[in-house]
């Protein structure tokens, strides 16, 4: 009842590869693929969550198929820890172990890593951040130039006064929208990458990302405070008394029920000034011919402070959250080889490129971006300056065994500060004491 | 389907011998393909299940379990120190009456969420379910095509359910949030609260299962010997009376195994709320178990001592039935 | 006041018309029976009363009230249903209890009556046993009972006795006029028991195919019976019909003639057809025959059949020298040259003797050969016989 | 509730079922004062007709905006878009999905109705040892979540079975048909069973006592009267089942890889139109309001079988 | 071989003993009644012999076979329930031909056969009306037919005419004795009517509270009952009985003395007490007692109450002087000082009046006073009396 025949490998991932999967394969036989092997793409759902679990009942009840995964650089790591995938090292050759070591954006190969071997187990498919999107006709027309705004970040405060500016200038609604209902992406990302430009962690700076046990806790530290407050105030108004003082409210509360597809709505409706959100999906949905067109900007995230003001090594300035997929190889596949073929074939430039064509994929080597075809694409094309800005200010989330269980606790207390339900530091107490017993929960394991 | 002509060749044999089984054995055998399969797809996996919740948990590494490690797993679950974003049981007591924190506190216990929507969610679809019942079993134009509206609720697919109320609370989509904030029932962002969500929740599972409750009885009225009717009729019973004392005790049976199954479901409940608010929001026991399962950080252990937390919760709760069935004159137990 | 008046009641279902322009007035406190074969429409036309079925046509008054549209609870009745129809969820106790408490009777008067009626109706111990561990009489006087606690206007019992054995059925039949006597309620009953249906009932009704035969006293439909059917249906084994023809002072039966003169009769003429009819006991042997007043000449017959009941014999007689023995013995239902007569089970009689037969002729009775009408009852008018004066049942005599 | 009830219970006062509905209220209105009741009786109807209906006239709404204007949706689509009911088939196979359903569904409620009419033959008409013991097991397998099965049952359809070999690609039910019939099966029987026996226990005894009486089996008169005579239990249970599988999530999403090709149900297919990042909504909208014909169909086909009354005239008790 | 035989069956319900060590062999082709008050067990037996009841102790075979465990539809047997069980959702055609059709009957052999019993039930034209578009008469014909379009080895009916009118009655039980004369089949029957009971039985079980008291021909058990119980239950309306102390050359009852010589008796002394029994066809008017050979002495008496029924009457008659009018009347259950009489309708007689009565002593029953066992039956030794030759009622006498 299979559907495909037995020398083609199969490959777990989404419509959207599915959709490109001819061209890709024709590109990647140009790139010196071996014209027996072939591929297809078994589409899962799309919804992240649900293709981690179907990888995860695939690999736990040991299926020799599909042979290929492709995970989110956002949950690689606890597959690698269980061991259900394979050392990239011993099966990929040295010079494409070497591309990726030296072309590939550092913060996302990190995420396909072992994080203890520090071997790879997982090819970096390509990256994704955030960009903040607004309305360059509205802000020009309440009268700031936005020159240099696409990669010179600004600080939160000349955001807000400048979104809340626009806003009662114009006739829109709303500000300044983003996601901050309690998900996943509130811990990985929006509150991730805010609390980054504070300068806050959590778990005390960027070296302690992907190790879970014996590191620090730092969520109840001042920046991340700050970052907390910030939102407060943007959501709440200075009325509200854990508002930071100086920030204007410019988004609507129900940002805190809002995930990708809803935060977008207002945006997408000419309705919002500034919005924050995925490149490939908010720059494709507003920034087309038939929507607004050149009237959409992007800009690097704003900054609460600056690198130089934050305590840990790479953070504060503009930070952004990363995102993207990587490929990894079954473990229990019969065609280790042909995966491996596949994998190195993926590394050539042409191939990145024409993902980058073909589904908007970032090739996870940066500089592609500049290259002339890369030029070409519309509208995406304006903004890969932005682009190519982020990749040196994207911080990955800290994944580890038991992120997935920390996130959720960190979603819960970021929303309960974010609604009002605890004040900033007591949302924050309460998550440092969940962390912290979590953190100690792998120390016995791993001691055992 | 076995034939019972005697005169039929082959089968005759067999079919002698099973007349000939005495009550006991032909009751037996005839339980044997229901608990054959349940034994495959249930009893063997809840058995495996068990001993599982017994083992310690392994975030890492190719072996999904550890050592035993006892009743730890259930002894965290109960103080609220096992992994899981939302708490079981994580109760604020008060020295006022009801002695528990109510209010948001009281939305985050997944114990007690599951355990108020589960009888609220039994209540209204009951008298709901009870009422349309009632009027579909009416002779009337058009009455097929009324049944099928009140049926439909219960052929949408839950996500879809959770679609739909999703969106009609969304502010910018749906009139929902506008709507109840402005009567004053719900606050602004309706989704992201954990109070007001349970109540979308709630509203939206007796939209869809109310229905079920519907069918059930239905059938159950359909199945009243209408000649009783008559006789209550002659004594001077009026429609009340006939009903209460005609038509609900005969509906009865009927009526308690749909409460029991929607009691039972509506303690599981998960696919709804993870469609609208999500399990953060709203923590139900089966949120715990989905989560512990599939959150991404490997915590078997505890997923399955939560399972069979859930279960005896449930099994408590039941046996409110499993007692009403005893008395049921004639009734099934 | 509860008369019962039936006015042009129609019950027509799909194909069939059960109910066929029914008229009947029913007094207040009276013991009307109807008779008829089954599925005559006997069950129909109660449910009519009781508000069960709605008439096609015509209207129902109960008392004064026109009651058609009124819904049963509200026309004060108790019914015996055909079909038992007891609760099955409910105890002998609740069966009968149900109508007192829906009333909200006080609890000591409903124990009272419930058990007055258990009394009746012979179930006292068995309150508490559930309709499924009941035999088929149990239940039946389960049945009764519930309609017996109730202190209706109208009673309506379709039959309630079929299934109580005989001495059961006469202390049942006994009790119920005494009921009626005591409470003086109208009651409309069925029964397929001409006993019940003659020592019983004020007036019996008879039915057949949906529409009224003849309401009348029992021994009136015994003796006057108002047309073929009546006087067929009515007493058991039935009337003996044989063709005849009218002479200028006989009646010509195919193998016999009987001494009549038209001349008595309205409408009838010599050369005209009827149907003579006779009952059974009115068939007397010759040598029995001494306190037979207006007698026929002998009829010369020869015993087929035997049929020895207990209290009486039932013999078959075939008249007429070329007959055969019938093939065919259909209880009552004699054709030409048979004729069924009861003698003393102590008369000595064999089968195919041959014998001398003789008729009361005070007591045959003339029907039109067409429409079944009853044309005269009693060739000779004789002062004693019952007819006319309404005897009533034991219910009355005593 | 109360007054609901009596109203509409005084509608059946005198209901007549040979005379036309209309014809009747004329009638029935002059002369009696109940008939007042019947406006009560409409009102209710309409009130639940509207409350059961409107979430779904929403989801209509939904489906006909087009995609990315979700925006402010009440009474009316924000833009028309009824193309969408096509383009769900072009998007996806659909169809393939719907298909796949309706066999799984038919086939797992077949195999319910028949497992569970022997299982509540047993527990609503024999008694013997054990019997309460045994409906409490049955029972049990409902107070689990569906994911307490999943670890054991995912590795034992994962498993390869030699016996399997011949039938199946890689001798795992996984992907295939099977994998969804035989545990949804298992999971709907309870309730099955639990309806079958109240409803199989409410025959008389008289009515098997005939059949078998005039020769059948015990199974026979199970399959000859007791079965039809249940007709609306055993309609519903059918119904139940049948729409339960139909949509169910959690073993459909276990069991297949989501392929409509490796029969994949409609939930699937349905969740198919949602993205990492978007969802669209208005082709989900579409494709369950698709979707959910078919049971309309079944619900409108299996309620004639749902005959009022079935064990009226048969007993005399 | 159809003979049916229970031995020693027992069927015990929590509470109550329905059957209680029942001992009966019914022989192949015989045709033979149960009956019995209401509750006694009659359905019960029945079902013990169908197979639908397991008995609590005992065995029952049909033919040779040990039957006890054999389901019902391995013992080739048709049943009419009391309670007719029709099928609801199958229209009479379907019903009637359900057993035939069960076991796979050429299509036209089911019609036809369908088509007799339809027929023989008067039941043409119906097939396709559903069980409750149908009359409870009607109904009840289906369930004959059901049974009757089998050829079992073993018929089984219970009540089977109880909701039929007399006529129908009269031409079902003609149908079935021919329908028994044809196939030779056993028949076991439950009636309540007395008189089917006696013309149609081989051999008629009485049974009380579960046990059988007596089995044999119709007038054994009318004209020597086995017990009190038998001679009550046996007759309609019921013997007299009065209570006795047995003298040197009578018996003196309370109000009246019969001539007597206890040495004819085994077991009897003066001095012992026993109970009297006499028919009411066995008491006479003085003046009508011509035909008596051996009469009582006079007896007065006076008219109670009077319940004509049509071809006889019933006169209750008080004896002793000073006995008031009775309270009661319970059809048949005198008290000491009542008696029962059955006259001929013709009778001249009044209420109140006071009159002479005689008993015929051949037809006088005694009792054991504490068993009811019966003593002896008539006091004088008669030829002619009918007891001891089985006479067989009209199924054979045609
Ligand atoms: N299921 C039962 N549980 C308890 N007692 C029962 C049950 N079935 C019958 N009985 C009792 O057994 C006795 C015999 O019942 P059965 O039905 O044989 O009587 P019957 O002779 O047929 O009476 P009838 O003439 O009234 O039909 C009755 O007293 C009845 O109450
Ligand atoms: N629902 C119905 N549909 C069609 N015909 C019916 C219906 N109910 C009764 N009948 C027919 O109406 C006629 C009268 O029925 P009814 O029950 O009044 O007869 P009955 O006199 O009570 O007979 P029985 O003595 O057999 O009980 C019968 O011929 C019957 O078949
Ligand atoms: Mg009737
Ligand atoms: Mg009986």
């Amino acid at each position: 009842l299979g559907s495909a025949d037995d020398d083609t490998i199969i490959i777990h991932s989404d419509t959207d590869f599915q959709d490109i999967r001819d061209t890709v394969q024709e590109t990647l036989w140009e790139a010196g693929l071996d014209e027996d092997i072939s591929y297809e793409v078994r589409a899962a759902a799309d919804d992240t969550e649900q293709r981690r679990q179907d990888i995860q009942s695939a690999l736990q009840a040991g299926r020799s198929t599909p042979d290929m995964f492709m995970m989110d650089s956002g949950w690689t790591i606890p597959f690698i820890l269980r061991e259900q995938t394979l050392n990239l090292e011993e099966q990929l050759s040295g010079e494409v172990l070497d591309t990726i070591e030296n072309d590939y954006l550092q913060a996302s190969v990190e995420t396909a890593r072992h994080p203890e071997t520090d071997e790879l187990h997982a090819l970096p498919l390509f990256p994704d951040f955030p960009v903040m999107l607004y309305r360059r006709d509205l802000v020009e027309e309440a009268g700031y130039d936005t020159e240099g705004w696409a990669t010179e970040p600004m600080s939160w405060q000349e955001f807000s006064e400048v979104v809340a500016d626009t806003r009662d200038q114009s006739d829109v609604d709303f500000g300044f929208t983003t996601q901050a209902a309690a998900y996943e992406g509130l811990a990985c990302c929006t509150f991730n990458e805010t609390m980054s430009g504070w300068g806050g962690a959590y778990f005390g700076g960027v070296d302690n990302l992907f190790e879970a046990g014996d590191r620090p806790v730092t969520v109840d530290e001042e920046p991340v405070l700050d970052a907390i407050r910030m939102m407060r105030a943007f959501i709440h108004g200075q009325e509200d008394e854990h508002a930071l003082e100086g920030y204007e409210q410019i988004a609507p509360t129900s940002i805190v029920q809002w995930i990708e597809d809803e935060s977008l709505g207002p945006f997408q409706n000419g309705n919002a000034v500034a919005h924050r959100n995925w490149p490939a999906f908010g720059i494709a949905e507003t920034a087309g011919e038939d929507d607004f067109g050149e009237a959409i900007g992007a800009m690097p995230m704003p900054y609460g402070v600056t690198e130089e003001e934050s305590e840990y090594e790479g953070l504060g300035g503009s930070r952004v959250a990363l995102g993207g997929w990587h490929l990894t190889i079954n473990p229990s596949t019969d065609k280790i080889d042909e995966c491996a073929q596949i994998l190195e074939a993926f590394t050539a430039e042409e191939v990145q490129l024409t993902m980058f064509e073909e589904g908007t994929w970032f090739p996870p080597n940066l500089d592609l971006l500049e290259s002339e075809e890369v030029q070409e694409i519309e509208p995406l094309n304006r903004y890969t300056d932005t682009l190519q800005a982020l990749g040196d200010r994207a911080v990955p989330r800290p994944v580890t065994d038991i992120w997935n269980e920390q996130a959720a606790v960190i979603a819960i207390e970021v929303h309960n500060a974010y609604t009002g339900q605890k004040s900033p530091e007591e949302a924050m107490e309460d998550l440092r004491n969940r962390l912290e017993r979590s953190e100690a929960d792998v120390e016995d394991v791993n001691a055992n | 389907m076995p034939t019972d002509a005697p005169e039929r060749g082959r089968l005759a044999p067999v079919v002698d011998w099973m007349e000939n089984l005495s009550e006991a054995a032909y009751a037996y055998l005839l339980l044997t393909p229901a608990f054959a399969l349940l034994a495959l797809i249930a009893f063997y996996p809840l058995a495996a299940t068990f001993r599982m919740s017994f083992l310690e948990d392994q975030t890492r590494g190719a072996e999904p379990l550890g050592g035993f490690v006892g009743f730890d797993n259930y002894v965290n679950i109960l103080t609220g120190d096992a992994r899981l974003a939302r708490q079981f049981l994580d109760v604020q007591l008060t020295s006022g009456f009801p002695f528990v924190e109510l209010g948001v506190g009281f939305f985050q216990q997944a114990l007690f969420v599951t355990l108020a929507f589960a009888i609220l969610n039994v209540l209204f679809t009951t008298l709901i379910g009870f009422g349309q019942a009632i009027v579909l079993d009416k002779d009337f134009r058009g009455r097929r095509w009324v049944r099928v509206a009140v049926i439909i609720p219960w052929a949408v697919p839950i996500v879809i359910q959770g679609m739909i109320f999703y969106l009609i609370f969304q502010p910018t989509v749906g009139f929902g949030a506008d709507l109840m904030n402005w009567l004053g029932l719900f606050g602004s962002d309706p989704l992201a609260s954990s109070q007001d969500s349970f109540f979308i929740i709630l509203i939206a599972d007796v939209w869809k299962t109310s229905a079920f409750m519907a069918l059930l009885i239905l059938a159950g009225l359909q199945s009243v010997d209408r000649s009783l009717y008559n006789v209550a009729k002659v004594s001077g019973a009026s429609a009340w009376q006939r009903f209460k004392l005609i038509t609900f005790p005969l509906v009865l049976p009927a009526l308690l195994v749909a409460m029991l199954f929607r009691t039972m479901d509506a303690m599981r409940v998960y696919g709804l709320i993870e469609s609208t608010a999500g399990c953060t929001t709203v923590p139900s026991l089966t949120c715990m178990v989905v989560e512990a399962l599939f959150g991404g950080t490997r915590i078997f252990g505890t997923a399955a001592a939560v399972a069979f937390m859930t279960a005896a919760i449930i099994g408590v709760f039941i046996s409110i039935y499993i007692v009403k069935f005893r008395d049921q004159e004639g009734g099934v137990y | 006041m509860a008369r019962v008046t039936l006015d042009g009641v129609t019950k027509r279902y799909e194909d069939v018309t059960a109910v066929d322009d029914m008229n009947m007035e029913i007094g207040d406190g009276e013991f009307v029976t109807f008779v008829g074969p089954s599925g005559c429409g006997k069950s129909t036309t109660m449910e009519t009363i009781a508000g069960l079925t709605q008439p096609t046509e015509g209207t129902v008054h109960i008392g004064d009230r026109d009651v058609t549209r009124l819904p049963p609870k509200d026309r004060n009745i108790a019914m015996v249903f055909q079909n038992i129809a007891l609760f099955p969820h409910m105890d002998v106790y609740e069966n009968i209890s149900f109508g007192l408490r829906l009333r909200n009777y006080e609890k000591e008067e409903v124990d009272r009556r419930v058990e007055e009626a258990a009394d009746i109706v012979q179930l006292e111990g068995m309150m508490d046993r559930m309709p499924e561990e009941m035999s088929g009489g149990q239940r039946q006087r389960v049945a009764i009972a519930r309609a017996l606690v109730r202190e209706p206007d109208v009673f309506l019992m379709d039959e309630p006795l079929a299934n109580l054995d005989a001495k059961l059925r006469v202390h049942m039949r006994t009790e119920l006029q005494r009921l009626h006597r005591r409470l003086d309620t109208t009651i409309i009953y069925v029964t397929h028991d001409q006993a019940e249906a003659m020592t019983m009932s004020d007036r019996i009704a008879v039915i057949n195919a949906g529409s009224l035969q003849q309401i009348a006293p029992p021994l009136v439909c015994y003796n006057e019976p108002a047309n073929l059917f009546v006087a067929g249906f009515i007493g058991s084994p039935s009337m003996n019909f044989v063709e005849a023809e009218v002479g200028t002072d006989e009646l010509e039966t195919e193998n016999f003639s009987i001494e009549f003169d038209p001349a008595t009769t309205d409408g009838l003429a010599p050369g005209d057809r009827v149907t003579v009819g006779v009952r059974p006991e009115d068939v007397y042997l010759d040598h029995t025959a001494d306190g037979v007043e207006h007698s026929t000449g002998l009829i010369d017959a020869r015993t087929d059949v035997l049929e020895p009941m207990g209290n009486e014999v039932f013999v078959y007689l075939v008249t007429g020298d070329d007959a055969e023995t019938s093939m065919e013995v259909e209880g009552g239902a004699a054709t030409d040259d048979q004729l069924l007569m009861s003698v003393d089970p102590d008369t000595e009689i064999d089968i195919d003797e041959e014998v001398k037969v003789v008729l009361d002729r005070s007591r045959i009775h003339l029907f039109d050969i067409e429409t079944g009408d009853a044309l005269r009852h009693g060739l000779v008018e004789v002062a004693t016989t019952g007819s006319g004066t309404p005897e009533r049942g034991v219910g009355d005599s005593d | 509730m109360a007054t609901e009830t009596e109203t509409a219970e005084t509608q059946s006062d005198d209901q007549e079922r040979e005379q036309g509905p209309l014809e009747r209220w004329v009638g029935d209105s002059i002369s009696d004062p109940n008939r007042a009741y019947r406006p009560m009786f409409w009102l209710v109807t309409v009130f639940f007709l509207f409350t059961t209906l409107f979430p779904f006239y929403w989801l209509l709404m939904v489906a006909l905006t087009p995609e990315g204007q979700l925006q402010d949706v009440w009474l009316t689509p924000n833009g028309f878009n009824p193309g969408v009911f096509i383009e769900v088939f072009e998007i996806l196979p659909f169809h393939r999905y719907m298909f796949n359903s309706f066999v799984i569904a038919t086939v797992a409620t077949l195999v319910v109705l028949v497992v569970a009419s022997l299982a509540g033959y047993v527990f609503g008409r024999l008694s013997f040892p054990g019997k309460g013991p045994l409906m409490l097991l049955v029972l049990l397998v409902s107070f689990f979540p569906p994911a307490a099965f999943f670890i054991p049952i995912n590795d034992l359809f994962n498993t390869q079975f030699a016996i399997l070999e011949p039938i199946m690609q890689d001798g795992s039910l996984y992907n295939t048909p099977y994998a969804l019939i035989i545990p949804l099966s298992a999971i709907f029987m309870p309730l099955a069973i639990f309806i079958l026996t109240t409803f199989y226990s409410q025959i008389p005894d008289g009515l098997e006592d005939a059949a078998r009486v005039e020769g059948t089996t015990r199974l026979g008169a199970l399959f000859r009267v007791i079965i039809p005579l249940s007709a609306p239990g055993v309609a519903t249970a059918g119904v139940l089942t049948f729409i339960g599988v139909y949509n169910e999530f959690f073993f459909s999403f276990l069991m297949t890889d989501g392929q409509p090709e490796n029969w994949a149900p409609i939930l699937d297919g349905i969740l198919g139109f949602q993205g990492q990042y978007q969802t669209l909504y208005n082709a989900m909208a579409a494709a369950s309001i698709i979707g959910v014909l078919p049971m309309a169909i079944l619900v409108v086909v299996a309620q004639e079988k749902i005959v009022s009354g079935l064990t009226a005239g048969g007993l005399k008790e």
